[in-house]
């Protein structure tokens, strides 16, 4: 993938949140089929993607991440049930509640990738990883919006 | 963590994996400078012993605390070296693992960056280590009991597999049988064993196992629980026919109904109550019921009109008749004139035109009496001493009367006139109803023991406390609607004018009556066009029915109204009588007034508006009024207080038809209001099972008789049952018309104007039946089993089993061809599936096992073709793997069994396998064409002589031309497709799928038989297409899977669980309601949660929510996964 | 609904019928469509034959000028409305690519975002109008006609549209709905050599003499086309073809619209069948019957 | 010719490389393009094809030219002159390959690398067109078709008379050309336009014309 313009050499920190079952064994697949993806996006692995608490999310940003994914399964194959709806919630409103402190609501990216989407995961890395390189670094203290 | 924590940390270069991208010495050099790091270091294979050994030595000699081995994915190997930390002392937990080569190496190619995350990885480890605590593995026990999903050679093989060691197994089939597709199969390639001879003798030790349960026709509903201890609920579908069965086969010779066999592939015929191949296991009949016709539940005493159609369609007209008669105790009656509710329903009326059922009805009664005779009332068995009254002999009293006295019960009818039949006996004309079949049927309800009291009038000659004095236990009341509604406008006192209930009482009796040359009937039901036909018959010169409305409100029947015009009766829509114009007190004239038609009112009608200064006389010298009728409760109320309702009916309750006073019953047209004979025969039935419970001092709920729901409205695109095209597909065929007497002639007699079907017509009007739901109840099955087996009531039971293991074998099925348009299957004749020419191939199919087409010749060239579905991006992408095989066994056998020329048109021809490439060589000497190229396009062609032919056309590409080669039968090899109940079972079981839609085993090389989820497995072409040798290798690996783990007899369970601290716990139960598992309970002592060890499966969306803290997610907790983002974040 | 009109070139010189039967049709049914101010040719598949951004420059212009009146471009000509629709499948699919024709389009003041689609009047007719609403307006019922019903290549594919790839219904649907008997006609999507009769004569009149031969022989009594090309081949060249193969053909071809604007009891003319070469007997049977009941309806 | 390809070990001969990229470079613009690589060589192009009997290479056959590294076949073939643009093949690949399309490439290839007959008709018809689009935006077919004959061979008028005889007893020819309004506007897109189209840099010789007879067809 060419990558080239307007980077001007930034390399975003991305945190990725991918729950056990479907995205994390999605990234896994990738990995085991050779699909590129992007190495920007470091993951950390939580059992459901119900788990991760939006807090999370700010910590990430204040310890100096450029932007976070949350990956998890596809409504109705979470492996708890009912997690990712309650996620796509929480998202929402920490959408919200970014924008309110300035930073740009692109900066949080929920995705569904199951175990078998390796190429989406692949394809949703670079893709992210693209859009943050577009925003530029993560400045906080001042406001992203205008 | 303290300050005396020593980190060990371990990179695996993978052999090259890591290494080549990721510079792993650099980050053990890195990673050697943090604080309590007490070693650093790399290694080729971390995973092997001496990697493991070095941890293990480690931790004995450097006292480490704390282990991170920075390598593969954790799905991989977490295990093997949290087993490796405990068996060094180390608590399991105390170990973190950075997945550096699937989610690092393996993906990216710029060194710098792949060694940039991979340190953050490790790093993120490395801080989250710190954190982690000693945690005990949960132990749970293992229910030794196996579930298997799918019936097929795979289930079969891993149920006996497990069987054999002597622990229990569930197989659960969703078909009749088990087999699954292999039973469909001739041969098997590339040995040429007949499949039947190697499946057969596995599916009866199936049945013969003990600790095998056996559950076909049954489907899992849900299932809860993990590793050890699932519970599954299952649905076990009703079979209709029970374990008595003997298989005799009787049954079949009966049924009337024929449909295609689903295991034939639907190329062969067989009844509804069936078995799918004579080998079939379980060796039981079953009977298959769809949806119930609409016929049998729209009529509301529930005759079965779709059994005895089906019986007069094979010419068994006897017992169509006995079939009626057994039901419907006026079956003569409802024969001529009932309202037929069934024929409004018949979905052959979605196709052109309902069956006449009513008219089939009458002409199968109608022969019976012709050639047997009169009914004979059956034996009653059982006797009973209590006595029950019936209030009235119309069609609700005669009904509840017949189905009490058939129980046992002493039942006396009191009718107020001269002769019983209420309704029936005065208010029908004799040329709708000749008299003589009413009183064939009294006298076959007296045959049975019914005593008939007339004239005696409830109310003025015994009253009801007289009846339970006189030792009635229960009475049921059934008057009827007999008094008139009048018009309430001036001048109805006239001499002249008279009701129309009362006028035709007066003709039915025999009461002489004057009726006058111009005779006007005012009304536009049915009463209304029986007096004026029978005012007709009289001698009446002119009959002018005067109605309010048009045609289209008319609430007379159609074909009453087009009998009544074709006898030249003249009907006045839009008019309405204002006033009676008298002469000497006699009828002159009427004043009418013309209407229009307005909104629609509540009953859906449009309600007329009169048009203003459109008064206009018309001159008559009789008026007959019958608009409506009501109940006449005067007498019966001089002694009772019955609660009525507002329409001057009695009223009760509507399921159990009980009236204010106990032990009365009430029914018919006292209680609807002016009614139908079958509606009021509804009541009655309803009735007698009523005052049973009553009499048996049963609570009265529980119901079996039938009560008519109105069925949703379908149209054009639906089908009568699965087997059958949609109705817009289904030819039309014209209603046969009843034959009629003339018009010019009936006008004058009372002779019965209807003449009824010829033997001939009604076999062919039965024909149009559509069987909707294949078995239409005709009950002939249950008459010639001897051992009783067949039972109509059976029910789908709901079983909850428990189970520790799960193996998921659901098979495939083959790719629908008619998608790939050009192929022409579906379209063109002697275009064939593989599974169609497997069956054709089988020595049971169709065929009988000769290879033939639809024209019955032998095939003079066969064309194979190739990758149908397969290998395609437009479908499906894989190989199907198989195709090539059976393509080749296909090929031999055709060679073998006919002189035809066969053509293979194959891409790429896999022969991987043992004695596969061989088998390859011999079709290639047997002289078969391969041709390689994939086919395009297959057309229809006629040869000048007028022969057709197929036309297959494609590319031989290895001499790079195209070509066009004639054949006389093609056969596609349909890709192999995840069976369509697998997405079910998926769901159910949280199972993931690859990207194709087979279930997604743990590991492609190493485990290809587990799934993610512990304790469920899977096995054959539920995993992905593959032959038979493979499929059978899979179930066997996947039961010795689950035999290890019943035989170690304990699981452990990682402790990943969610806890509780009180102390923070503020009660505010937000997380009650967020668990999907109710894990989390509200202590009403303490006023906080807690959460249940045994429920919880610590995913961790009640920590998230937790606003207090309080819940902490043991092994992914809130300062962990801090801690791995604050070392994440550091690089 | 309004839909902003392409004619195509063909349609303003050769096959005038097509634009007028078409206009009637949808004028008839209360369908608004507005002819498109100052269309340019498309390019047809000859430019994109040579050179693929002026190609697109140039069929993208009329995108740009049908997405200022804000509504979607019909064009009855097949050939249009392929290359229209592959301009914009183009566009969409690659960035640089729309940058550029953007570029181009600037020069004429102009922009296209991408915002409409490329729709084929019988798509409009069956999905948007519907058949039941079409077959409320039917003033002489087709019934007994045959037609073939000839969709050509270029209207189902090459991507998925309107209709099935290798089985399209849509004319079916909507002429058998109207009382026209459905015949077998294979042919239906069968290439009819299209501007090959300009460049390789033989092998497109061979093709053409197929489609004819099929037609013929499953007792078509006409056959209702939806392209202009596909119309001049099978009609202006059937002598051509019975001279060359010793064929009698003298088959009607007609635009579906001049068929649907019959039984919409539009007036011949306005329909331009006059200028077709054959006559369809039938269709003219059907027209002499109905002005019979006319007469007999006014009288009584 | 294959055996005419200089052979080095990975290294294509330069004048395969150029016409390579520059087909390469026409694929880009095509949705999927790439998919040309996903070729199983089945065949299904060549048995789906209306005209594949008048073509020399099949369809399927120009896919395993290019991988073997024989552009200069391929566009000297006729077959990418023949198709008549049916979509017939590209709806039916069963690696979604958009065959049709990639046939415009060719020919976009061909045309620009000039390895092709001058007299062939298509380029005539082409040349023709493009000057009418110009000139007046629109196209009128029968003055087109009068050209196209003028240039390629004068006496073909004569077959062509009958039929016009008959479209203009059918009032369907007009010889006036429509002008649009806003032709300045559409020459400016044009002209704007051939600026990004590739450059025509390097000439090659013209193609001998007894190689593949395209006067005629079987």
């Amino acid at each position: 993938m060419n990558t080239e313009h307007n980077t001007n050499g930034f390399e975003p920190k991305i945190v990725g949140f991918l729950c056990n079952w479907c995205a994390y064994s999605g990234a896994d697949l990738a990995g085991v089929s050779r699909i590129q993806s992007s190495p920007n996006i470091r993951i950390i692995r939580t059992m459901c993607s119900g788990r991760v608490d939006p807090s999370f999310i700010l910590e990430a940003f204040k310890r100096g991440a450029d932007g976070v994914l949350v990956a998890g399964c596809h409504f109705g194959d979470c492996h708890y049930l009912e997690g990712n709806f309650k996620t796509i919630r929480r998202i929402e409103f920490l959408k919200m509640l970014l924008n309110q402190f300035g930073i740009n609501e692109k900066r949080v990216r929920l995705e569904w990738i199951s175990a078998s989407e390796a190429e989406k995961y692949a394809k949703v890395s670079f893709e992210f990883t693209e859009e943050i390189k577009k925003l530029g670094p993560l400045k906080l203290f001042r406001n992203e919006r205008g | 963590m303290n300050n005396n924590e020593k980190v060990g940390i371990y990179i695996c270069h993978c052999g090259v994996n890591i290494a080549q991208t990721v510079r792993v010495d650099e980050i053990a050099a890195r990673m050697r400078t943090k604080p309590h790091v007490a070693v650093s270091t790399t290694y080729k294979f971390m995973c092997s012993d001496p990697g493991q050994q070095m941890i293990q030595n480690d931790i004995k000699q450097k006292g480490l605390t704390r282990v991170i081995v920075a390598a593969c994915s954790p799905h991989m190997h977490e295990l093997t070296f949290r087993n490796a930390c405990e068996r060094a002392g180390l608590n399991r937990y105390l170990f973190q693992m950075a997945n550096i080569r699937e989610q690092c190496a393996w993906v990216h190619d710029d060194i710098d960056k792949a060694t940039t995350k991979a340190l953050a990885l490790v790093n993120a480890a490395y801080r989250r280590v710190l954190h982690h605590i000693p945690l005990q593995v949960g132990k749970s026990k293992i229910n030794p009991n196996t579930l298997i999903i799918g019936g097929g050679i795979a289930g079969i093989q891993a149920a006996l597999e497990i069987a054999e060691s002597g622990n229990k197994v569930y197989l659960v089939e969703k078909e009749s049988t088990i087999g699954g597709q292999m039973a469909k199969f001739d041969k098997t390639f590339p040995t040429l064993d007949c499949a039947a001879c190697i499946l057969t003798p596995k599916m009866v030790s199936v049945s013969h196992r003990k600790n095998i349960e056996l559950m076909t026709l049954s489907e899992v509903e849900k299932v809860s629980g993990y590793i050890g201890n699932f519970t599954v609920r299952i649905r076990k579908k009703a079979r209709y026919v029970n374990s008595k069965c003997t298989s005799c086969g009787e049954c079949t010779k009966v049924c009337p109904v024929k449909v295609p066999n689903w295991f034939d592939e639907f190329k062969q015929m067989r009844t509804a109550i069936h078995k799918a191949f004579p080998q079939a296991v379980p060796n039981t009949y079953v009977i298959d019921r769809q949806e119930r016709p609409p016929c049998i539940e729209s009529c509301p005493i529930r005759q079965e009109a779709a059994g005895y159609i089906a019986l007069i369609r094979n010419g068994k007209f006897h017992e169509a008749a006995q079939l009626i008669h057994k039901r419907n105790p006026l079956a003569f009656i409802c024969g001529r004139i009932c309202y037929h509710p069934c024929e409004s329903e018949c979905n052959r009326g979605h196709v052109d035109k309902p069956l006449a059922i009513q008219q089939l009805k009458r002409f199968a009664l109608d022969w019976e009496l012709k050639h047997y005779g009169k009914f004979v009332p059956p034996k009653i068995e059982v006797k009973r001493e209590e006595k029950v009254a019936v209030v009235g002999s119309g069609p609700a009293g005669l009904t509840c009367a017949h189905d009490l006295a058939l129980k046992g019960f002493q039942v006396t009818v009191f009718e107020q006139h001269s002769i019983p039949g209420g309704m029936l006996a005065v208010g029908i004309p004799e040329y709708r109803l000749p008299k003589h079949f009413l009183a064939m049927e009294i006298n076959y309800l007296k045959d049975l023991g019914i005593q008939f009291k007339t004239n005696t009038k409830i109310g003025t000659d015994i009253t009801i406390d007289e009846l339970f004095s006189d030792g009635y236990s229960a009475i049921f009341i059934a008057i009827g609607a007999h008094k008139s509604i009048k018009l309430n406008i001036p001048g109805e006192d006239a001499d002249g004018v008279i009701s129309g209930i009362e006028f035709l009482r007066k003709v039915n009796v025999g009461i002489g009556i004057d009726i006058g040359k111009n005779v006007a009937v005012i009304g536009g039901g049915n009463t209304a066009i029986d007096a004026a036909r029978t005012a007709l018959r009289l001698g009446a010169r002119k009959v002018t029915i005067l109605y309010r409305r048009t045609k289209f409100e008319m609430p007379a029947s159609e074909e009453e109204i087009e009998d009544a015009e074709a006898e030249g009766i003249h009907i006045a829509y839009l008019t309405a009588p204002v006033e009676i114009l008298k002469d000497n007190g006699k009828v002159k004239a009427l004043k009418c007034i013309r209407m229009t038609l307005g909104e629609p009112d509540s009953s859906g009608r449009r309600r007329p508006i009169p048009v203003p200064n459109s008064e206009h006389i018309l001159e008559f010298d009789k008026v007959i009024v019958a608009i409506s009728q009501t109940p006449d409760l005067q007498d019966l109320q001089m002694n009772n207080t019955f609660i009525t309702t507002k329409w001057g009916t009695l009223q009760t309750n509507l399921e159990t038809l009980e009236t204010n006073i106990k032990g009365v019953f009430a029914g018919g047209d006292v209680v609807l209001g002016p009614s139908t004979v079958i509606a009021s025969m509804g009541q009655g039935r309803r009735a007698a099972e009523s005052i049973e419970k009553y009499l048996n001092n049963e609570p009265l709920q529980n119901y079996t008789t039938h009560m008519v729901k109105l069925e949703v409205l379908r149209g054009e695109s639906f089908r009568p049952h699965s087997y059958a095209p949609t109705y817009k597909e289904t030819p039309k065929i014209e209603r046969e018309r009843v034959p009629k007497l003339d018009p010019s002639k009936r006008k004058n007699t009372f002779e019965e104007v209807e003449l009824g079907f010829t033997e001939e017509q009604a076999v062919r009007e039965a024909s149009r039946c559509l069987n909707c739901g294949v078995c239409v109840e005709c009950h002939e099955c249950q008459r010639v089993c001897e051992p009783n087996a067949v039972d109509y009531s059976m029910k789908d039971e709901i079983i909850d089993v428990n189970v520790g293991q799960i193996i998921v074998a659901t098979g495939y099925d083959i790719l629908n061809a008619s998608k790939l348009f050009p192929y022409g299957y579906g379209r063109l004749k002697n275009v064939y599936s593989s599974l169609e020419f497997e069956r054709i191939l089988s020595s049971t199919g169709p065929t009988n096992g000769k290879i033939l087409l639809e024209n019955g010749k032998e095939p003079r060239a066969v064309a194979i073709i190739h990758c149908v579905g397969s290998r395609d991006s437009n479908f499906n992408k894989y190989c199907s793997r198989v195709c090539c095989m059976y393509a080749m066994k296909f090929a031999h056998l055709i060679k073998d069994r006919t002189n035809a020329e066969v053509y293979q048109f194959y891409i790429d021809m896999r022969a991987y396998g043992k004695g596969y490439e061989e088998f390859y060589s011999r079709i290639l000497n047997e002289g078969v064409n391969v041709i390689r190229g994939k086919v395009a396009e297959v057309v229809e062609r006629k040869s000048k002589d007028g022969d057709t032919f197929l036309a297959v056309k494609c590319e031989d590409t290895l001499i790079g031309k195209f070509r066009e080669i004639p054949v006389d039968m093609v056969i596609l090899c349909n890709a192999i497709e995840p069976n369509k109940g697998a997405e079910k079972i998926a769901k159910l079981l949280s199972l993931s799928k690859s990207p194709d839609g087979f279930f997604l085993e743990r590991h492609p090389k190493l485990d290809p038989f587990s799934t993610i989820s512990d304790g469920i497995y899977i096995a054959g072409c539920a995993q992905g297409p593959k032959d038979i040798p493979d499929t059978v290798a899979q179930a066997s690996a996947a039961a010795g899977r689950a035999l290890s783990i019943i035989s170690k007899g304990e699981v452990e369970i990682d402790p990943i669980r969610a806890f509780i601290d009180e102390k923070y716990c503020s009660g505010c139960r937000i997380c009650n309601n967020l668990c999907p598992y109710n894990a989390i309970e509200f202590d009403e002592t303490k006023k906080v949660s807690f959460v249940n060890d045994a429920l919880c499966k610590g995913c961790g969306t009640c920590v998230a929510a937790c606003p207090a803290g309080a819940i902490t997610g043991t092994g992914f907790s809130d300062n962990q996964i801090y801690a791995e983002l604050e070392g994440i974040l550091e690089i | 609904m309004k839909y902003a009109y392409y004619p195509g070139c063909s349609l303003h010189s050769v096959n005038k019928s097509y634009d007028q039967s078409c206009k009637a049709v949808f004028n008839n049914l209360n369908c608004e469509l507005t002819e498109l101010e100052d269309w340019n040719c498309c390019g047809a598949t000859i430019y994109m034959s040579i050179k693929e951004i002026t190609a697109l420059a140039v069929a993208a212009r009329n995108l740009a000028l049908a997405e200022k009146l804000g509504c979607d471009i019909v064009t009855p000509c097949s050939s249009c409305y392929t290359i229209l629709n592959k301009a914009n499948r183009y566009l969409k699919y690659n960035e640089e690519v729309f940058e550029k024709v953007n570029l181009c389009l600037k020069e004429a003041n102009l922009t296209y975002n991408g915002t409409i689609r490329v729709r084929h009047p019988l798509d409009i007719l069956v999905n948007d109008i519907g058949i039941e609403v079409i077959k409320l307006n039917i003033k002489i019922p087709l019934y007994g006609l045959k037609i073939a019903n000839y969709y050509g290549c270029q209207i189902v594919r090459p991507e998925k549209g309107f209709d099935d790839r290798e089985n399209p219904m849509s004319m079916e649907n909507l002429f058998e709905s109207l009382g026209a008997k459905e015949i077998y006609f294979p042919y239906k999507l069968r290439c009819c050599g299209g501007m090959l009769m300009t460049t390789f004569q033989n092998a497109s009149l061979k093709l053409s003499k197929e489609i004819l031969e099929c037609a013929v022989e499953n007792g078509a009594d006409c056959i209702a086309t939806t392209c202009p090309l596909c119309q001049m081949n099978l009609e202006g060249y059937q002598n051509k073809i019975n001279k060359m193969y010793g064929t009698e053909f003298k088959m009607p071809i007609l635009f579906f619209t001049q068929i649907l604007g019959v039984a919409l009891g539009i007036d011949k003319k306005e329909l331009g069948l006059e200028n077709n070469f054959y006559k369809c007997e039938k269709l003219e049977e059907l027209f002499i019957s109905s002005s019979k009941q006319n007469e007999l309806t006014t009288a009584g | 010719m294959i055996t005419e390809i200089e052979i080095l070990p990975g290294i294509l001969s330069e004048r395969e490389t150029i016409l390579r990229n520059t087909f390469l470079d026409h694929t880009k613009i095509i949705p999927q393009g790439e998919r040309i690589k996903l070729c199983i060589q089945c065949g299904t192009c060549t048995a789906s094809c209306p005209l594949s009997y008048a073509m020399d290479i099949t369809p399927r056959k120009l896919i395993a030219l290019f991988r073997a590294g024989d552009m200069e076949s391929i566009l000297k073939s006729r077959t990418i002159w023949i198709c008549a643009s049916c979509y017939t093949c590209q709806t039916r690949c069963p690696s979604q390959i958009k065959v049709t399309d990639i046939l415009y490439a060719l020919k976009r290839t061909a045309m620009e690398k000039k390895i092709l007959n001058t007299s062939i008709p298509t380029y005539a018809l082409s040349q023709s067109f493009m000057k009418s689009i110009y000139k007046y935006g629109r196209l009128n077919e029968p003055r087109l078709i009068i050209k196209f004959i003028m240039k390629t061979g004068f006496w073909k008028i004569f077959n062509m008379i009958p039929l016009g005889i008959r479209m203009l007893k059918k009032n369907r020819i007009k010889f006036s050309a429509e002008k649009i309004k806003g032709i300045t506007d559409l020459r400016k897109i044009m002209v704007k336009a051939e600026t990004f189209d590739m450059p025509i840099e390097k000439e090659f010789p013209a193609y001998m014309p007894e190689a593949v007879g395209y006067k005629s067809i079987s």
